[in-house]
């Protein structure tokens, strides 16, 4: 049963064609990683398919249902989560505060006006921090994180509201080796259903956990398959590393 | 005229407005009322006038009259030696009222004198009713304040808005017979009341209204669109009431846009007296308003009274300083027969006071609380020491209007 | 004419007259929000300073030479008023908006203070100088010289400062400072300096205006407050940051002002903050807003 | 500012000592004191009821004393007409300002920054002037006079202690509502909305209509501090809900120090003492010791009068 789908998506800026023409499938349990040189319009198919942005052309399902004109607080409450590229937490509250915020929304009742904690809430706040690697730091506030700690929240802030549908935008950028391990086991123990769908530059957790790549180049999907078949094909190097010598990339050519 | 405008000064005035003055030359701290010192019976005097905010030029005058009438009695009020504490009353009622309860309750006065601010004088009825003390009114023209809203311990020495414009409205009604006036006046309690006056007399006396406009009230600053429809009535005078800046503004705007050649303007007192007549200049000259008093009223007692008040403070009196000198007056004679400072004994005698007939605004008595007086037609000239509202005729006496 | 026009030309050529009038008074207000994201309360006062000085210098009924000498004090005055708020000002940069709003308010309360202080509590007001101090037939109906005089200075301000801000380096350092500041300094700019330097012109305009404005409203306590909520119904109403959004909102209130004001006299007190109002509820980011939005 | 609100056991024993001393108060204050204490108490309650707008929700308004004047008037019109009940004039005027600030919130909240601040600024300058013009209801620049005292059952609220406590316990159990609001998942929503509004779409809440119930629940709470100045006062003037008084209470809440009730009690207290008592003695130049404390607390106290009583590590 598909979970999330996109059929010839457009995003125009002007004359720039940042997204053109995507078709993309999601189906439930699946681990999509979406790789491509910058500017490729990775994060503009994400904010398309989240809500942020509304698209210029093509249609957008959830579960078989026409969400292309929904709102993106309309879309987060149908079940789609997602991190974002520059870390966007809650800078005047503690770790535990920022889930448990995300969590409440879902979990427990969030207009209720008498102080309160709501005990299911409670747990699946301890459970993400551990899950992320932050259960020491649960009372320490956002601002005296540090990168790495502050990317791993966003992870977890994003889970709290148990999604059906994740995307994750450069979840690994400035992590530790060490960090980056421990992800990429949270990613790999995520519930068989939840559908993800990944931005990431660090093709070797590209290639441990996904198993469905896109490559995107100049707004356009270049290539999908199986992560083997992606790291053979020529095109795709060609994309990355630029056509034949190295030297276009870097001096004017002469006019011929 | 209330010059109750309250010119919202917004963010940074409405601040301001402080309530309790300093206390110049006389023992602060809050000792109980003085009655019954050693002897020489003594009587305390909260003097509530605006010291901060756009009303201060009315404070002023208002202090000079009552320290000039002090002074020239050997500061005895009705053989009561008086001790004066002044508290700033501002330029609304925020911060007029805390002076009110301060001067009552921390100072312990016998007698309230002043309030220019009519939402002042209004809204501390109550705590004069409980505190039974007087209220010398030296200034606020809304007509409740002795009439729907009255109140035995609150008298006024002042006038009522309709009484000046009515009189106006009257004497057009003669004077412009046959020619459609149209009238003018800021949109607040004031401004209408004028308007009522001035349309009840002028229409009884068989004028006609050819048109009305009604400014927002301190937030006008440009009257060009109010001139042009003027023109476009039909109109062959106008009638205005404006104070302060307004008045400043809207004469000055009256006098560039040309209309002064073709429409001779009428007002109510207040357009053209004190420092704003200065401020208007060439453009106020030939106006015509009605008012209880002028500095240049040829009478012994005027004259002495105008003497002193330039020997003293090196300026010419205003209707306000009349106001307060006639308070501290109508006081003197009271507290010489009162038997005692609450506010029923000196609401007796103020009864009882009879004809005022030294006063420099002429022979006026209290009819309902409130000034039954001469009110002067007067015209705006220009003599070698300036310009000056001439006094033209004495239109008679009238009491506040019902 | 159609008859119309005819009717209410006097109120249409008023309502450039004083439209010009807000635009150099509230040019400087939007370029300080739009390029420091400061709410300047103090610029009320710094048009009243204008208008003291107007009195001061020129004298009720002034001669030309009095008049330019009150221009060029008043724009010594103003542009050293701005340059010291904006220094004072930066000392806040890591502060709310509304810390930067608090202290500009603290400041706009103590000139006031001091302003009434120096010339008192009387209403002063200013002639202009005597060879615009006549009424001209325009059209066949009579309208003060001077304020026709305002308008044509209104439309070489406008232009100088729209050359400014496009053409100069000033002005291209103004615009990307309204975009992006971090940029700004990353590339090199003392973004101090120039942020002292926009503000003073801001401030020197605001002044000037108190100059120009003198002759319509003279100079009185009160004044400062409410031409600062005029100032900031026209920048907001324009958009922020930029000169034609400033030009357009002061234009559009200046005919409020007095053409709504003599169609709709007694809706007069609702005028003005119902057309703001109305705006920011059909436009939330003002008529003219930049075209990237400026981060409010 | 630390993650839990002011509710932990040290600042409740401080609470709970101040709440002592204003409960004792009248007993040796003398009348006039008093009566400032209770305008203090009056204005706190507007501050802090801003503050849930200002501090919690991240939405600075320059028009709140519309909703402070919407319930006074009302809590004035129905105590001269209707009834003199204290507890039905407060729940009338609480209920005005609640009606006054959906009505102008609806409107409002869907703006943003400086947009927002002047979109209350416009919408306060015509209920104002609407205050002005509306003579027959609300007696216009005069003011709505002559509003008798109300009584609690037997009792006549007419001696200054008797409003005082009035005033005092409604302040008290307002704050303590409002407290615990901050403290709720509510508050907490709204803190989120305050910190980051596009993360809070992004998690699924809908901005707009807790924006719109934090503005109505301050709306009510101002009319309620209406209802207090009415009780109190017995006079209400367009000014009382004016472009000033909303200033005031803004940067009330900005002295005391955003997000904190007692700050905003703070900063209230300093604001009317200084305008009402310390301002007068200097004959007028009350404005300009404002703007001098305005500019000091600006510079000196970068978190707030509050922030400077609490202990540096829970900034």
């Amino acid at each position: 049963m598909t979970t999330l789908s996109c059929v010839g998506l457009c995003r125009q800026f002007g004359a720039l064609r940042a997204v053109d023409g995507v078709d993309l499938v999601l189906p439930e349990g699946s681990r999509h990683a979406l790789i491509g040189p910058n500017g490729a319009g990775k994060s503009t198919l994400f904010r398309l398919l989240a809500g942020g942005l509304r698209p210029s052309a093509g249609r957008i399902f959830l579960d078989g249902g026409d969400i292309t004109h929904l709102a993106e607080t309309r879309r987060a409450q149908l079940g789609i989560g997602q991190t974002f590229q520059h870390s966007s937490l809650f800078l005047s509250m503690a770790a535990s505060e920022n889930i448990r915020l995300a969590a409440q929304r879902s979990l427990g009742r969030p207009w209720w006006p008498l102080p309160c904690s709501f005990p299911t809430v409670r747990e699946r706040v301890e459970q993400l921090l551990g899950a992320v690697g932050l259960s020491g730091r649960g009372e320490a506030p956002v601002a005296s994180l540090s990168h790495g700690e502050r990317r791993q929240l966003e992870v977890a802030v994003a889970l709290a509201t148990r999604p059906r549908v994740l995307l994750l935008d450069e979840p690994a950028a400035g992590l530790s080796p060490a960090e980056t391990a421990r992800l990429s086991e949270l990613i790999a123990g995520l519930p068989r259903d939840v559908a993800l769908l990944f931005v990431e530059h660090d093709l070797d957790l590209v290639f441990r956990l996904a198993t469905q790549v896109t490559v995107m180049h100049l707004g356009a999907v270049l290539m999908q398959g199986t992560p083997e078949e992606v790291r053979v094909s020529p095109e795709v190097q060609a994309a990355y590393l630029g056509t034949g010598q190295r030297e276009d990339l870097f001096l004017p050519r002469e006019p011929e | 005229m209330t010059i109750q405008r309250i010119t919202r000064r917004g963010i940074l005035g409405a601040i301001g407005a402080s309530a309790l003055a300093g206390l110049p030359g006389c023992r602060s701290g809050d000792k109980g009322s003085a009655s019954e010192g050693s002897g020489a019976r003594r009587v305390k005097i909260g003097l509530v006038i605006p010291q901060a905010g756009v009303y201060v030029p009315l404070g002023t005058d208002l202090k000079r009259g009552w320290d000039l009438f002090l002074e020239r009695h050997g500061g005895k009020l009705g053989n009561h030696e008086v001790t004066t504490v002044v508290a700033d009353e501002g330029d609304s009622p925020q911060s007029g009222v805390p002076a009110v309860q301060k001067v009552l309750q921390s100072d312990q006065v016998d007698v309230i004198v002043g309030v220019v601010n009519s939402a002042v004088a209004l809204g501390s009825q109550d705590s004069i009713k409980e505190a039974k003390k007087l209220l010398l009114v030296a200034n606020a023209g809304a007509g409740a304040i002795t009439g729907a809203a009255r109140s035995p311990y609150i008298w006024r020495t002042s006038f009522t808005n309709a009484q000046i414009a009515s009189v106006m409205g009257q004497h057009l009604a003669k004077a412009a017979a046959g020619q459609r006036v149209y009238i003018l006046a800021p949109d607040y309690a004031a401004g209408t009341e004028v308007l009522t006056g001035f349309r009840k007399a002028f229409e009884a006396g068989g004028g006609q209204i050819a048109g009305e406009a009604k400014p927002a009230f301190g937030k006008t600053q440009d009257y060009q669109p109010f001139l042009a429809p003027i023109r476009q009535s039909g109109a062959k005078a106008v009638f205005c009431f404006f104070s302060g800046a307004e008045a400043v503004a809207f004469v000055k705007q009256y006098h560039q846009f040309g209309l002064h050649a073709e429409l001779p303007l009428y007002g109510s007192g207040f357009l053209t007296e004190g420092s704003v007549l200065a401020a208007q200049g060439e453009a106020a000259l030939g106006i015509q308003t009605t008012l209880h008093y002028c500095a240049e009223l040829d009478s012994p007692a005027n004259r002495e009274f105008v003497a002193a008040y330039r020997a003293k403070y090196d300026a010419v009196p205003t209707c306000f300083s009349v106001q307060a000198w006639d308070a501290a007056n109508v006081l003197d004679r009271a507290l010489a027969q009162a038997t005692a400072l609450d506010g029923d004994s000196l609401s007796k005698a103020l009864a009882s006071v009879g004809t005022i007939e030294n006063s420099p605004r002429g022979p006026w008595s209290f009819d309902g609380q409130s000034p039954r007086q001469q009110v002067y037609l007067r015209k705006v000239e220009k003599r070698e020491s300036g310009y000056v509202n001439a006094v033209v005729a004495d239109l008679g006496a009238f009491s506040q209007p019902a | 004419m159609p008859d119309w026009v005819n009717l209410h030309f006097v109120s249409l050529l008023n309502g450039l007259a004083i439209g010009f009038l807000l635009f150099i008074l509230a040019v400087g207000l939007s370029l300080v929000f739009g390029m420091m994201d400061v709410l300047n309360l103090a610029h009320g006062v710094l048009f009243l300073t204008g208008s003291y000085v107007a009195w001061f210098v020129a004298g009720p009924s002034p001669s030309w030479g009095g008049f330019l000498a009150a221009l060029t004090v008043a724009a010594l005055v103003g542009g050293a008023a701005g340059a010291l708020l904006s220094l004072a000002c930066d000392r806040l940069s890591r502060r709310t908006h509304l810390a930067q709003a608090l202290l500009t308010l603290g400041v706009a309360l103590i000139a006031a203070e001091v302003l009434s202080a120096l010339f008192g509590n009387d209403v002063h007001s200013v002639n202009p100088p005597e060879a615009l101090d006549r009424s001209v037939s325009v059209f066949g109906h009579a309208y003060p010289l001077y304020r026709l005089c305002l308008i044509a200075i209104g439309v070489v301000v406008a232009g100088a400062v729209h050359w400014i801000v496009e053409r100069t380096l000033l002005g291209a350092l103004v615009r990307a400072s309204v975009s992006d500041r971090q940029m700004v300094s990353a590339v090199g700019f003392d973004d101090r300096r120039v942020k002292a330097l926009v503000f003073g012109l801001g401030a020197l305009l605001a002044s000037v205006a108190g100059v120009l404005g003198a002759p319509i409203y003279g100079a009185r306590p009160g004044l400062d407050v409410t031409v600062l909520i005029l100032a900031l119904v026209v920048v907001v109403i324009g958009g922020l940051g930029s000169v034609r959004g400033a030009l357009l909102g002061a234009l559009v209130i200046g005919q409020i002002e007095t053409l709504g004001r003599a169609l709709l006299a007694n809706f007069a007190s609702f005028l003005l903050f119902g057309a703001l109002a109305l705006v920011l509820i059909l436009r939330p980011r003002g008529l003219l807003a930049p075209a990237n939005g400026s981060r409010s | 500012m630390s993650s839990t609100p002011a509710l932990n056991r040290r600042s409740l024993a401080w609470a709970a000592i101040l709440l002592a001393t204003l409960a004792v108060a009248p007993l040796w204050l003398p009348s006039y004191p008093l009566v400032t204490l209770t305008r203090i108490l009056v204005f706190a309650l507007l501050a802090v009821s801003l503050d849930v707008l200002v501090g919690y929700t991240g939405l600075p308004s320059l028009g709140h004393g519309a909703y402070f004047g919407a319930g006074a008037y009302a809590a004035g019109w129905v105590a001269i007409h209707m009834t003199q009940s204290a507890t039905l004039t407060l729940l009338v005027a609480s209920a005005s300002g609640a009606a006054a600030a959906a009505i102008a919130g609806s409107v409002a909240v869907r703006a943003q920054g400086v947009f927002f601040l002047m979109l209350t600024l416009a919408l306060g300058e015509m209920a104002h002037q609407l205050a002005e013009s509306w003579q027959e209801v609300t007696g216009g620049s005069n003011g709505l006079y002559g509003i008798p005292a109300v009584h609690l059952g037997t009792i006549v609220l007419l001696s200054a202690r008797a409003v005082y406590w009035w005033v005092l316990s409604t302040f008290v159990s307002g704050v303590a509502v409002l407290g615990c609001v901050a403290a709720s998942p509510f508050g907490e929503t709204l803190r989120g909305i305050r910190d980051n509004e596009g993360r809070m779409r992004a998690l699924g809440y809908r901005v707009y209509h807790y924006k719109l119930a934090a503005f109505i629940l301050s709306g009510a709470f101002a009319g309620m501090a209406g209802g207090l100045l009415a009780t109190h006062q017995r006079l209400v003037t367009p000014a009382d809900g004016g472009l000033g008084t909303s200033t005031l209470a803004l940067f009330a809440v900005i002295i005391g120090g955003e997000a904190s009730l007692s700050g905003a009690c703070l900063g209230a207290a300093l604001v009317v003492l200084i305008r009402d008592s310390l301002g007068a003695s200097l004959g007028g130049r009350g404005p300009l010791v404002l703007g001098v404390v305005f500019v000091a607390v600006v510079y000196l106290l970068p978190s707030g009068l509050a922030g400077a009583l609490r202990p540096a590590w829970r900034r």
